[in-house]
Order: C-alpha cells, then structure tokens, then sequence
C-alpha cells in the first residue's frame, strides 16, 4: 500500500497536511502526535516583521464550527526562521510556511529570507479575512492575484501554493489567474466570513466583528469548491475545510485534491491528523486500493 | 509540565450547590498531573458544539484519580454538563496553564482571593499553600458556595454584594474593613476585581499573581485566540501578546494590561 | 407590546415569515401551525408554466444543515393562482409570491399574472443555485440583476423583494444594484452552493452533484452579509438562513434585518415559525423593548 | 387522515434482532393513528445530524399506545438510535404517508412481499387484512427476522440469496419454484424487487402496490425532495412526479416509473 503524493515535485509520505495557524508551529501539537507521521507541518502565517493581531475576543464558537478573527498574529520572519523552522527540521516530515503581509513587498521579504531554509514550499496567504491591508485584498479579484502571484514566483526557490478565498463568486476564475501566473499548486479554501451577535448584550461577539468561519459546517463548500476548480485548472489542489475523520478527507480526495489539511477539527480532537492518515490507510484496504493517488478525483 | 492529553474521564458524582453552580467529580488520570490554577478543558458532547470548554481545577484527589470541577452554567455547553450524571463519561483534554507559583508563598502571609466563579481554583491553591493565609471571598448574595471547604485551610472572609453575608461589598472590602494585609495575593474573579486587586498591589508593592480568562479554542497555545496584552513584549509571541492558555492563565499583576 | 413592522408599505403582523420552498404553499404545514399567527407565508418558487425540477436524490444532509437541488419544480402559475393562492386567502396573513423563470420575460409574465390578486408582496428568486438557466445567472452580476429587476419594477403592482445569492465576492454591490434599479426590500441570503459525495460509493450524493446549503451552518455567513448589507442600502431587508429559534431570529434583527425567514429549520421542528414569534415577545417582555422595530440594527 | 405531529415519544424496549436489525418498541399516542404502510420519521438527538430519518410502521398496539420499529443499522442516525435504551426518549414526526390500501385485498388472494429491511411494515399489513395470504420474504442469508411474527398471519415462504434457507434467489424465485397465484400484490424492498414485481404484475394483469423510498428533508410534502417519477402528470404537482412523503410510499405499480 503506498499513501505518497508528489505536489510540484514535492514528494509527502501521505496527504495529510495541517492547515495553517491551526497547528501552531508544529511544537503545540508534538504531546499529542508524532509530527514524522504527517505528510507535512504547515506553518501559522508569517510575515517580514511580527505583528500583534487583533483586539480580543478573537474566536467565538458557532453551530458545527467556529469564527475566528487572529488577525495574523506572529512573531516575524526572525524568530520564525530562528526557532520554529529549527525546531521543525527535527522531524522527518516536509514543512509548508504559510506567508502573509499587507503589501506585495512584504510578502517578497518573506519570501526571499525563507530562499536559503530547508522549508519544502511556500503557502501564500492572499485569503486571510481578517486584516484589512493585504490579505483578502490580493485574493479576491483576478488581476490583483495574477500580480502578486508572477511577482512571488519570480523570488521564490521553493515551489508556492496560492491559498484561495472562498468568498468570492466564482473561485475558478482565481483558480485560473494565479494558475497563469506561474503557481505552483492552490490550496482552498480559507475561511468564510462571518459573524456572531450576543443578544443579550446586543455586541458583536468578535471584536474585529467579523471573523472567518471554519469547521465541519465549511465542509460542503469546500468540497463543492475543489470539485469545481480541479475542473478548471491543472495544477495540484490541497483541499481543507471542516476535515474532522478519514472520512472527510477522502471526500475531497475524490473531489480531486491531490492532498489534505486539517485545521479547526485539531482543537476538537488534536489526535484528529494521525487518525486521518490511519483512516485512510484502513479504507484503502479495505476497498483494496494500492495507491492513494488512485482516490484522487475518482467521484463520477 | 506533564505532557498533555485528551482523554475520557468518568462522572464519579455532581451535585448542584447553589444558584446555577455545579459541583462535579471526575475520575481520570490527569488529577495526577494537575497542579492549583491550571485548568483543563470539557467537550460538550453532541456535535454542535465543538470547542471544549475552560474549566479550572478546583480540587485534586491523587490517590483516587480523581478531579474536582466547580463551574457556574453559563451557556449551552455548562448547561449541557449539568445534565450529567454519575458514570457518565466526558472528555476532557488537559493539563492546561502554568497554575499559581505556590512557592512564592513560602514564609509569606498570603491572600488567596476569589470573586464569584473565580473562587473555585482558590481550593486546591489553599490546599497547597501551608502557610497562614487569608482567604477573602467575594460572592452577589447569601448564596454561597465553597466557603466552608475553604474554611479547613485558613481564615475565611466573606463579603457580598447585597450584605446579606458578612461584609457588604467585595473583596477589596473585607481589607479595609479588617484592615488586612499581605505580602503575596494570589487572585481569581472578574475584570474589575483583578483591576482593582493590581492597582492595589502596585501601590503597596504587593506581589501578585491573578488568573485571567479569555475565549478560547484550542487550549493548547496553537491558535492565538485566547490573548491577553502584556506590558513588556512576550518571550513567545515577540508581541504584546501572551496566550492565556499556555502563558498563563495565572500571571503576574504588573506583567499584563487589563 | 408591540411586534408590527412595515416593509415597502405593508404590514406584518410580527417580522416572522417562511422561507421560500421549505414551507410548500403553507398547507403543508397547517397541521402543525397556526397560519394566522404568521407575519407572512412566502411560497415556493413559481414560474409562468410548470417545471419537473432536478432527478432525485434531491436533498441530501450535511453538518449542521442540508443540501437541496429540487430545481424549482413547480405547478406553474395558472395552478397556483387557483389552488394555492385560493387556499392561503383564508388566513388573515401576508402572502408573498416567490417568482422564478429561464428568461426575463418568464419572470415578467408571472410578474403579470399576479398584479391582480391579493399577494402582498413579489420575492424575485434571481439565486437559485439548482438550475442551469435563469435564477442565479441573473443574481450574481451587477448588470444582469439591474436590468432584470427595472424591468420587474415596470410591470409590478406590487412592492419588489430582490432575492440575493450568498455566492458572490461583495453582495452590497449586489444589494446596491438591485436598488439602485428600483427594488422595495432586499432577501438574503439564498442557499449557498455544496457537494456532498459518498465515499463508499464514490458518487455525488444529489444526481446534480451540486445543492444549495442551508440550515444552522450557513447563519454566521447569512448575519454577516445582512450587517454589510444594511450599511449599504437604504431599502429594508428580509434576514434568513439556519434560523431555528428566536434568539436566532434576533440575531438577525439586531444585524439590521426589518423581519426574518424560517427555512431548513421547518424540517427539523415544524413549530418553529410560530415558537420563534412567541420567542421574540418573550425576549421583548424580558427586556423591556416596546416595538420590536427598536431592535432592528441595533447591535453596536 | 389524523393531523400530523411532533412527540416524544419514550422507548419502552430494543433489542437486536439480526445483524444490524434492531427491533424498537415506542410509547407515543400516534400508535393510535398508524395504518400499515405509513411511516414515522425519528430525529437523531444531538445538532449535527439535524434531518429525520424515515421508519415505517412495522407494527402497533393501539391499547397500550406502542408502535414497533424495525431498521437496519444504514448509517449515523440509525447507529445513534441503535444505541437507546428502555426509558429514553426519542422525537417523532407522525403518522406520515399514504399507507396500503387495505380494502384491495378483500375477498381476494394476496401476496404479501418483503425484501430485506421491506420487511417489516408486512407485519402490521398483515395483521390488517384478514383474507388468507402468502408472505413471501426475501432475505441475504439465514440470519431472518420477523418471520416467526409474520408466520402467524399467513403462509411465510422464504427465500436467502446464498440458498441457506428456503428458496435460493429472491421472492420472484418463490414464486417460480411454488407456482404461486395472487390477484392482489403489496410490496416493499429493494428496487430490483419492485422493479420485478411492476413487470411481473404487468404481465401477469395483477394489480400491484408499492412501497417506495427517497431521501427526504421534510416528510411533510413541503420540499419537493422525495418525489418519484409518474407515468401520468401528477394531481398535485401538475408534472410527472409525485411526493413519497406524501402520496406514496405506496403506489399502485403502475402509477409510477421506476
Ligand atoms: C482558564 C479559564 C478557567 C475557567 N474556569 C472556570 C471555572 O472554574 N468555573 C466556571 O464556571 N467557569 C470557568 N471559566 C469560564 C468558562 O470557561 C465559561 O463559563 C464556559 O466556557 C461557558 O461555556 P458555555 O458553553 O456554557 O457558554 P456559551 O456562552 O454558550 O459558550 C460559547 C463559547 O464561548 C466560550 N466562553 C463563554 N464564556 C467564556 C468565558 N467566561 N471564558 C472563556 N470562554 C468562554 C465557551 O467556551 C464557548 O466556546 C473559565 C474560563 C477560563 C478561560
Ligand atoms: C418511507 C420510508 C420508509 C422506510 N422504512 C424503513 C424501515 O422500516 N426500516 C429501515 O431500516 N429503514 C427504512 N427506511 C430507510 C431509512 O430511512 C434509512 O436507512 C435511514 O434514513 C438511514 O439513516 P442514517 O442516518 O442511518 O444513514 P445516513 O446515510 O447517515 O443518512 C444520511 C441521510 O440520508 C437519508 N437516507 C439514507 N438512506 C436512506 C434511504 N434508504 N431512504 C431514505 N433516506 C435515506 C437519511 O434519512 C439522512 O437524511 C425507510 C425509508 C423511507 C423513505
Ligand atoms: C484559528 C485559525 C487561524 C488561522 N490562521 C491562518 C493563517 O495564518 N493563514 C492561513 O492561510 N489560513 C489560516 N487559517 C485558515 C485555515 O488554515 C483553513 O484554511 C480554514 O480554517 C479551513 O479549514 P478548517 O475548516 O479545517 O479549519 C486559520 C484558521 C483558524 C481556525
Ligand atoms: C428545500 C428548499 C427549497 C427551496 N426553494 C426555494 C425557492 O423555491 N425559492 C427561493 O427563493 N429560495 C428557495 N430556498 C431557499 C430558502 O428560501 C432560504 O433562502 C435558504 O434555505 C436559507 O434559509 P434556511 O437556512 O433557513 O433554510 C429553498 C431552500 C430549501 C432548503
Ligand atoms: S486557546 Fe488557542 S492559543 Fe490559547
Ligand atoms: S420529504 Fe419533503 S416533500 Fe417529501
């Protein structure tokens, strides 16, 4: 039986990945899961310099998932390359950064100081809703995506995934722009925006008001997404959005993603990635599968 | 620190005692591992909500595995727990925080104070603490819970905000009506009590230490959710930031802005 | 203790409605409820003649809500006119018409049909996600929804409800389009577009792949595009998506909503439209509100 | 037809009556309303499974107001109701559906025809019409159910598709290998089954009634999602489909396309 994927030359043990800023660096988790048993650690969002976030209340729970508005809090590229990276070199698994930053420049900082690590690729965060500059900015329309997409691809050594906006009409003509633009696989979707009011104090629950919303409640949307884009473009897909089991990741699998992340369920369950990959591999025997890749857009 | 977990504890017992507050014991190993001030966290069960929810460590039985929650019901996750019952299984995941730095006690005369919900972490903090100390607490009326466990660890002052028990106020009453004093406060309750208990301890240069609540997710310092800002910048965070789940939820008056 | 509210010139007895499609023509559900007691019945999607709608399975469950592609199977308005208008004029209750069609011009001559019977108001469907022509196309370009909805307004005799589709980058451009064309209140939000595939079997669950999402899951997205939306328009808006109870409903008021729908949530408890009025006064008694209208918009 | 409704209804008893089939006894006032052939629609307690899953009505006891459920164990829901005990509590929506048309089958010969978990609602079916009848089951292998129950009500052939017991095949089989004679058929199973049966009972000139299924969100006739395709324009819908909640689950054969 054999679970490994190849993305962009980038060869994973199985397609189980964390989503980014679910996971901390990898180091949050390590009591829970033996990070060598993950197809790759995929890192919270970082960015030239740290950055504080936002005020609290910064998450707030909703039927089946929640709200989060974190605002991209981080230490800075420094101490990221410094403490984090080394602690995750430790393990046998590939490391995926996520970058964010509020003008094209930034990011192209990240980027360029992260040339000479060991890191496996680059998650680009053109999607996060809950900063104003930067961000979901870049995400949203096509040109603004094809600009920042060619300008990181002509820095980056490590080939980049673009992280898509589910909040957007029509997630395939994005899919298509970062696509022409020279990306390397996608990644969807981030959060849905969202928002939460207490009726009793008659607040927003978030203090950024708005918040971006994940978790089981996401999933339907995810998997519709993937499904479409896989259609649209041909470059590798990871899919995420609510995967809780086995069971959900393969759904998306079958939609067509080339792999799997993890994100909101982790705090459910922090066991949640291994038993997804041991998930996997138990439904491949038991339906006889010897490649994982054969699951890879199988729904008809 | 004990290396964190998530497991299925079982209900040894729950009773309610008093207005909306529970009283639950739970069998699980990690009573082995907690220390006063820590917390862990309960899943609701039934999948629509998913966010396991804070709960202090109010008391510890080591030897029989067995660990001691008080809480208030607060929402429909609380709610759901009052419902339980003995043998009844729940998981929680733990042990969450770095608790109340018990040493700093030593040779000192404490005040372990506790304001409402807050009061509960204070128990297995008095059970700790072997020297003399004065345990102030402060509940909205007649309706107290608590006091008389405390009572066995040191010297109990009451206060409520309608007067209907002992001094009328809170607890930053009951000092300047017995006009106490300390060295060291160790502190539990809302905002406004943990405001006025570090302006305090910065005027009389009084050490302190107070235990903060925020919304969290994951419990576990992954998500950034559950901050609080910091005076200085934080070790971790490299911002104004530290994660009260992880940093705290107990810190030093002076290092936090409340 | 006062629970009328005004939309376009018409009076509801309370700011609670039914959700076009999850409440048939009302009849379905007179065993269980008490018409009467309803601000308003919004009926099922009718088009000009009628349609067989989508192959089965049409529904299908998801965390925390569902996924319909019924495809706006409908007797046509002749039938309707007859048989269900007919039935709903006994109730002292509003009846809102929800109008569907292929072209512009089925959307008119249902529009027509109308003019001269008792419906309150006219809720314009332009964002089904189930059918391939009309609906959506209509809703998610600002153009398209512009024209379609001057037109309504040229033959209309009575107050235009735009419909909104949630499957748009920025539905205040939407919003602001339709009334910019003359629309009297503004809906939102219609289903969000979902997959659902069964693992075991590797197929769609819904034979046409794709369903709207509804229920629970999809309320934090509904009460955020009602707050954005109400700070762009002028005209009132009709707040729906995964209310189940009162406090729900309230949500959506103290977002900006001048009244609420009841949707998937019928299906779960078919007593919910009228334990969610009776929620609401308790909430207004508790807290001393005289007019209900005191609560629309006023979180802060 | 008695107004539909929402209980509670409480579990009086379950026990596991093959693999995968459990047998379900509720205590609810809608027992008095059931006819064979009609259905229930039982809700998943906990918020992420939000829909009701339709049962039919395997068999009443008007007196004691009981109503007798037998399922297969298919997927969450049922798994979840798979785990009640005597003394819970479960919501249903009732009585739902068109039933079978009793009065067809007076003073003629009847076949009563189960496939698989199509078994059960030809327990109450059977115990309603007194004429003399033939039930023939079909089942996967010697692991039967209800047939004991059944056999008190008529004659029971049965047939296992690995030929452990009775007829090797399906209840097409039975009738082959007997040479069976009905004038009257109702049915409910698998769609191969009723697929068989409509053409077996076209040919034969044999009027025939069905049990249908599809997914369904309401049960109430409200949303369109469980309809089925019918030879002619339907009364209700005014187009080729009509609602199973609704007009069905039974319908004359060849009413509808399959
Ligand atoms: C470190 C820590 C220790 C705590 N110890 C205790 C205790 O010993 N006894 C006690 O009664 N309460 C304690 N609380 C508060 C307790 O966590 C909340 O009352 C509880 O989470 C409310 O959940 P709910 O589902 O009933 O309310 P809901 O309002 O329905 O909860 C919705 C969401 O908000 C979160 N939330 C709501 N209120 C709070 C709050 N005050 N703090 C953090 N999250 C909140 C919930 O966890 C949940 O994710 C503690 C909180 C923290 C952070
Ligand atoms: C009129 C009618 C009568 C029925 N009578 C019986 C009976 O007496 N005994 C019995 O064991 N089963 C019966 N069924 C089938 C039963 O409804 C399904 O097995 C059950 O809904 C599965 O639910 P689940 O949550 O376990 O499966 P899941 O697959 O997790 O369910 C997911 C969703 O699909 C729906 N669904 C799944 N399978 C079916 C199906 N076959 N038919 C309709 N909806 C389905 C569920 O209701 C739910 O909404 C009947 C179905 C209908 C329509
Ligand atoms: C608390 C939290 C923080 C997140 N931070 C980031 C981030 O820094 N960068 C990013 O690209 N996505 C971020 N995301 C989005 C997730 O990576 C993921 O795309 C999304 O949550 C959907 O997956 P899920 O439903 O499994 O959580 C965050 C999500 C959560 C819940
Ligand atoms: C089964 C079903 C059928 C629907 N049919 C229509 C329709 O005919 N016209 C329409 O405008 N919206 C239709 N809708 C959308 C609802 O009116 C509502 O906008 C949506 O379901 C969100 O509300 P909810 O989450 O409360 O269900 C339908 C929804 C469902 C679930
Ligand atoms: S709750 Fe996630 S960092 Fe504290
Ligand atoms: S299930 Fe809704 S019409 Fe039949």
């Amino acid at each position: 039986m054999n679970t490994e994927v190849k993305i962009a030359g980038v060869t994973f043990k199985n397609p189980v990945m964390t989503a980014s800023g679910t996971f901390g660096s990898g180091m949050e988790y390590s009591d829970f899961v033996d990070l060598n048993r993950l197809g790759a650690v995929v890192t919270k969002g970082v960015a030239n310099v740290p950055w504080e976030g936002n005020p609290t209340p910064r998450v707030a729970e909703v039927y089946g998932g929640m709200l989060n508005a974190i605002g991209l809090q981080n230490p800075g590229i420094d101490v990221f390359i410094e403490r984090d990276l080394a602690f995750l070199k430790k393990y046998d698994t590939n490391v995926i950064v996520n970058v964010c930053g509020k003008t094209v420049e930034d990011y192209l900082e990240v980027v360029e100081r992260l040339s000479d690590t060991s890191v496996s690729m680059l998650e680009i965060n053109v999607s996060c809703p809950n900063v104003k500059e930067g961000a979901i900015a870049f995400g949203q329309k096509v040109d603004s995506l094809y600009d920042i997409t060619s300008q990181i691809k002509k820095k980056a050594k490590q080939p980049v995934i673009m992280k898509l906006s589910p909040n957007v009409t029509d997630i395939t003509e994005l899919a298509k722009a970062a696509e022409a633009a020279g990306a390397d696989a996608l990644s969807m979707i981030n959060t849905i925006t969202g928002m939460k009011i207490d009726i009793h104090r008659k607040k927003f629950v978030l203090a950024n008001k708005t918040g971006g919303m994940s978790g089981p409640a996401v999933k339907p949307v995810a998997v519709r997404m993937v499904y479409q884009t896989v259609q649209a473009v041909k470059i590798p897909i990871i899919g995420m959005g609510g995967i809780g089991s086995a069971e959900d990741a393969i759904e998306f699998l079958l939609a067509g993603a080339s792999a799997v992340a993890v994100g909101a369920m982790n705090f459910v369950n922090p066991y949640t990635t291994v038993e997804v990959v041991e998930g996997i591999e138990a439904y491949m025997k038991q339906y006889g599968i010897e490649n994982v890749t054969e699951l890879v857009g199988a729904v008809s | 620190m004990a290396q964190k977990k998530k497991v299925t504890a079982t209900v040894i017992s729950q009773k309610q005692i008093g207005e909306q507050i529970f009283d639950l014991w739970l069998e699980t190993k990690l009573a082995k591992d907690a220390h006063p001030g820590q917390f862990v966290a309960v899943y609701p069960r039934g999948g629509s909500m998913l966010l396991p929810r804070p709960i202090s460590i109010c008391e510890t039985d080591r030897e029989k595995n067995r660990l001691r929650l008080v809480y208030r019901v607060a929402g429909k996750g609380t709610a759901e727990f009052s419902t339980c019952k003995a043998g009844d299984r729940l998981d929680i995941l733990g042990v969450l925080g770095n608790g109340f730095p018990v040493d700093r006690a030593k040779g000192k005369h404490v005040f372990l104070m506790g304001g409402g919900i807050g009061i509960p972490p204070m128990l297995e903090l008095a059970k700790a603490i072997g020297e003399k100390k004065q345990i102030l607490l402060g509940y909205r009326n007649k309706d107290l819970f608590l006091e008389e466990d405390l009572a066995e660890y040191g010297d109990v002052y009451v206060a409520t905000e309608d007067g209907s028990v002992g001094t009328k106020g809170n607890v930053m009453d009951i000092i300047k009506a017995y006009s106490l004093h300390a060295d060291v406060i160790m502190a539990c309750g809302p905002m406004p009590m943990l405001r006025a208990i570090k302006k305090y301890a910065a005027e009389n240069g009084i050490e302190a230490y107070i235990s903060l609540e925020e919304r969290m997710a994951c419990g576990v310092g992954a998500c950034l959710g559950c901050v609080c800002r910091t005076t200085k910048v934080d070790a971790h965070s490299h911002v104004h930031n530290a994660r009260i789940c992880t940093e705290g939820p107990v810190f030093e008056a002076g290092e936090v802005e409340l």
